[in-house]
């Protein structure tokens, strides 16, 4: 990385002193379950401070100690759902390592510390009319508030969930019950490369009159949906992810490098991000 | 209500909680109001713009944080435009911790800062990823002498100098800073370390080493303040791993005048008002009416040393 | 079976997993084969006899172990009367470690302790108990060439250089050690730390100061054994924190050659047999023939040190 | 302590190489009870192997780690109980700190690592027919499995069970179900004290032919009975306890000074103990 990127943006925080937007709570669990073999979705009790928030934001999770597990920084899970009329707010994570396989033993009335709402969610600017939802793997949980989001603007909505394999498309259901036409693609079918999927992409564009795209899940995809939106000058966001520890923006963990006018510049993934300028990302 | 107050040299701090450089910012005031602390401690900040390291730049290994985040920095300008005016909102003392790689830029920095809103200058010789293979100002008396020294002379602020747990030498460095001129302490910095996947063989810090932080480095700085609160008589500023009341009390039991929370912070970011929120509750509890009470009066006499009772 | 072999120096050990110096006693013999170890090597001894340090000499903090034993000593005499007939049972070979206050002595000791049975020395220059604040020989570059230096031309026997992670001059200490004859290094010895009890306001151990072991060591004793496998050509064998299998890959990615079980002994006692066991499958499981083609192979590359992928 | 304390005896270990008498093992939790307010009971399936034990040896146990206790070491536990017949062990423990803590979380089903059999048991020589058991707090959870070896001897049994209070009394029944006559003295009662309790052992010297003592859990009740034994040439054991790491004798973490020809000796807890000659507890 080059020395000659400036770490952080010049912005300052943008709450006045007093106010607190960002909470630590203790939620009691509401339910857990597995989604699959790999997936869990974990439903929590919030109050309504915290649900004030939105699609593409993230809460910080403080994962319980357990005898085999000890983890200990927070762990970053993407809003996956909130209702504010039923105080909760769901996560749907996959269990990978010391974080999340402890996270898994949490049961129904246990009580799990969350810090946020954090970050910037996406933002659908008023003349993207017809957005494609592009995500993969985890991608699929990030996405999911943001397909509520466009069903509720009413907007037509387009989705391609792209997998390992069919039973790894959970929120594939989640979208279509939100009006969107999904298109699943699995490695196991072998027609979620990019080979297969740029053409596909190519032909929304063409003849659904695809005019933003929205993207989470894979650094594959992203450089696709870079290279096709450059080329017909459609724009869209991408949610990101990168190693944290504070989550809030103290510590400088969290950069990813991305271009500005004035060339590259270090940004936080969790406080400018974890959504971006799609062709800003380097 | 007990009271909380301490005094680091010339400075009165409302009570001994304030954040460890490079855990804490402006953001921060979106949990708390930050108007709750004995002091604000800036991440040191380099007079010129610098990226920082590469990532990833933590990691957490057996209950503990490596970091090798570096000093990112958006330059003493930036520093004098937004960050003293932000905080001169409040009315706790900024103190801007700074870092260069000569002490004759250590000087010319302090300088600079030494402006209206900044009470104190923490000057971090301690930084483990500045310099190849951890080396610091602060593994040596006299390259941490002749910093002290040269900032003495370069401004009036109070020095805090932050000390390393990396050198063999703790005691010698705290005296030599003290001789300098440094009006306060802290133990201590980070402690260089490692971290390899054994999956992948690869390092997994950016920058290959880093440095340990949190509960796991409690028991090394607790020892390095209590060597530095016997060895001068200027105060010392406990850091390293303190995350419950009871590290609090520990450390000033110690001999601590106050304590820096560090990646404390980022597992609870509500850290620092609790501790103090607690610190007046357990004085209550034990019938003492200040910290003062507490500073220093570790015990270390036969009793401790006698056969443990078993009744 | 992969080839667990592993040469240090003139000594080629059945496999690379060892006990640390003060973890390990002719009692482990009631809990398992003591022959299934790569070597045997003994508490620290010292010429006459010694009762080590006050109680309580143990205690437990943060997941860690804090311990200032001392070094209680039953002398020499009993050393080859007793240990050196003890261990001449086992093929595994012995390596006496042992500790004096003066280079001088050191050298007489190793002299002393050169009999047939013992096949190595492990020189103890680095017990942060033994000295005022942890000072100790492996502190300085200077006093640790000058005990090996002298025990060189006191004894044909290999010596094992055990070092300290207290000392800012790690690198120096290690390559000073080497010139001056050692012909493996041991990385590294315990960290001077200290803990109180918060309600009582005493100090926990009796020596007040007292060694941190266990997994809280790891990853500073790991940057060691990596600093220190770069900077010498002789064999460093790692020690500090290592419980599982990953910690024993860690340090033979590192560079370590061998490694030393302490504190994981005590937790669980079968540790060590059990190591050695899943070192053979995870060579297997990698398809690894030896054990050697681990060693060092840390990968610091760019890659690791690249945006982190996040598909 | 002076430091011509010689640290070890110079003793070998007893068992020869190849033959393992101390074990360590995974154990499944059979029962575990609240015996009262502090006290809690913990029986586990233990094979064969370690049920070689003794009165006064003790066990090594691993407590869990849980998301608020996060013991590190081993904590050493007195048998309370054996059974070979129902290959059965138990341990009567006071929920102390985080280790007993953490302990007092295993649920039926559950396992527990343990190491042992470990130390020197009681040994009640031939001579002594009339032992006085004299037992304080935990040290009723030491006595215990000696009253039951008395029993079965035959030698008639006086127990003196002190406590705080009398709902920690806790093995009184037991060691009347061992056909033990029970004294109970507690600290609310206010005869629990030496000089409640002096007259009371020269009254059963006196009276009931009292050859033999054997204590544990108080040092104010060890030196009383020193001194009353001393001066009516009364034998005895006591079991000791101290700060330990290994539990095994490898570690010189666990020693106390004792009395031997030679001058004072530092012996291990662990090793040469827990249980010592009365006379020879400095
Ligand atoms: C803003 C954001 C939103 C996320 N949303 C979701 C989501 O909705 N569902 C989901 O399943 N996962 C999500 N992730 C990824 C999730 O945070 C990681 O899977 C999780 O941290 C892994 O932790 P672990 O301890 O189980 O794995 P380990 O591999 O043991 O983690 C080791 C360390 O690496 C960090 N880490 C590992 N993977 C990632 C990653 N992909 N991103 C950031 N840090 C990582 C961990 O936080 C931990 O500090 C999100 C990540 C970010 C940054
Ligand atoms: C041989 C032996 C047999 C014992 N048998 C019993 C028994 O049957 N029932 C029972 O309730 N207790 C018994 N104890 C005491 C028991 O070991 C302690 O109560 C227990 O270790 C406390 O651990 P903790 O983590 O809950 O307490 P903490 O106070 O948090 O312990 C902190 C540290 O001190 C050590 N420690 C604390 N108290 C003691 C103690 N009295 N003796 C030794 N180490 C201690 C702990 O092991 C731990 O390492 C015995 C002790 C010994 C040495
Ligand atoms: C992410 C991170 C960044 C840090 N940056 C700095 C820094 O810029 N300057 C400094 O003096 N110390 C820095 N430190 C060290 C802390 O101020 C503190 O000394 C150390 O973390 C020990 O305290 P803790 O265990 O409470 O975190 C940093 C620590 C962390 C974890
Ligand atoms: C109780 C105890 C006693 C020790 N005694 C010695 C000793 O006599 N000589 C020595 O060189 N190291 C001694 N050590 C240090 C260990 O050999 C080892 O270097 C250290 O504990 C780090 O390894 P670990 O984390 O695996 O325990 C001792 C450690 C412990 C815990
Ligand atoms: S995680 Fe700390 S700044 Fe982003
Ligand atoms: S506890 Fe280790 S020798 Fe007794």
């Amino acid at each position: 990385m080059p020395a000659s990127l400036c770490v952080i943006p010049d912005s300052a925080p943008n709450t006045p002193p007093g106010r607190p937007s960002i909470h630590e709570l203790e939620c009691p669990v509401k339910a857990h379950e597995w989604v699959n073999g790999q997936y869990r979705l974990l439903v929590v009790s919030a109050p309504r401070a915290v649900l004030d928030c939105e699609p593409g934001q993230f809460f910080h999770l403080l994962c319980p100690r357990t005898d085999r597990f000890q983890p200990y920084l927070r762990r970053p899970m993407s809003i996956y759902s909130y209702d504010r009329a039923k105080g909760e707010i769901s996560f749907l994570y996959k269990v990978a390592g010391e974080g999340t396989g402890a996270l898994a033993s949490l049961e129904t009335g246990d009580s799990l510390n969350i810090v946020g709402p954090l970050g910037q969610g996406f933002e659908i600017r008023p003349q993207w009319r017809r957005p494609l939802l592009v995500a993969r793997g985890v991608g699929l949980a990030t996405l999911a508030p943001l397909a509520q989001e466009c069903a509720s603007l009413g907007l037509p909505l387009i989705a391609i969930c792209s997998a390992r394999s069919p039973d790894l498309l959970m929120s594939a259901d989640l979208f279509r019950s939100f009006g969107a036409e999904v298109i699943t693609v699995t490695d196991k079918q072998g027609n979620s490369d990019g080979e297969s999927l740029a053409p596909m992409v190519e032909g929304l564009i063409r003849n659904r009159g695809i005019d933003a795209f929205f993207t989470c899940g894979s650094a594959r995809l992203l450089r696709m949906l870079q290279e096709i939106g450059a080329r017909h000058g459609i724009g869209g966001q991408v949610a990101l992810e990168q190693n944290m520890a504070c989550g809030i923006g103290m510590c400088q963990a969290c950069v990813r490098p991305f271009r500005r006018d004035d060339g590259a510049v270090n940004l936080r993934v969790c406080r400018e991000g974890p959504v971006f300028d799609l062709q800003e990302v380097l | 209500m007990a009271d909380l107050t301490t005094r680091i040299g010339t400075l009165t701090l409302k009570n001994p909680i304030m954040p460890a450089s490079g855990t804490f910012s402006e953001e921060l005031a979106e949990v708390f109001d930050l108007n709750c602390l004995g002091a604000h401690v800036t991440k040191t900040i380099t007079r010129g713009k610098r990226a920082g390291n590469p990532v990833p730049r933590v990691c957490e290994i057996n209950g503990a944080m490596l970091n090798s985040i570096g000093i990112p920095s958006k330059g003493a300008q930036w520093f004098l435009q937004n960050t003293v005016p932000f905080y001169s909102d409040y009315d706790a003392p900024l103190v801007v911790s700074i870092s260069a790689n000569t002490a004759d830029e250590f000087a010319r920095f302090a300088e600079e800062v030494s402006v209206p809103g900044v009470a104190a200058i923490e000057v971090n010789i301690s930084c483990p990823n500045i310099e190849d293979d951890g080396k610091a100002f602060a593994m040596k008396p006299g390259a941490t002498a002749d910093v002290i020294r040269r900032m003495r002379s370069a401004t009036d602020l109070p020095l805090w100098a932050k000390l390393s747990p990396n050198t063999g030498e703790v005691v010698e460095v705290a005296q030599a800073a003290e001789v300098a001129g440094a009006d306060a302490l802290v133990t201590a910095n980070t402690m260089l370390a490692m971290a390899i996947d054994s999956t992948t063989g690869r390092v997994r810090l950016g920058n290959v080493m880093g440095g340990l932080s949190g509960p796991a480095l409690k028991p090394i700085t607790l020892r390095m303040t209590y060597q530095c609160a016997r060895a001068v008589s200027i105060p010392v500023i406990g850091c390293g791993g303190i995350a419950t009341i009871d590290d609090v009390l520990e450390y000033l039991i110690a001999g601590a005048r106050a304590v820096q929370v560090g990646t404390a912070t980022f597992i609870s970011p509500t850290t620092m008002p609790r501790l103090v929120r607690e610190l007046d509750l357990k004085l209550a509890e034990r019938g003492l009416a200040a910290v003062n009470a507490l500073i220093g009066t570790v015990d270390v006499a036969d009793e401790a040393i006698a056969i443990a009772e078993y009744a």
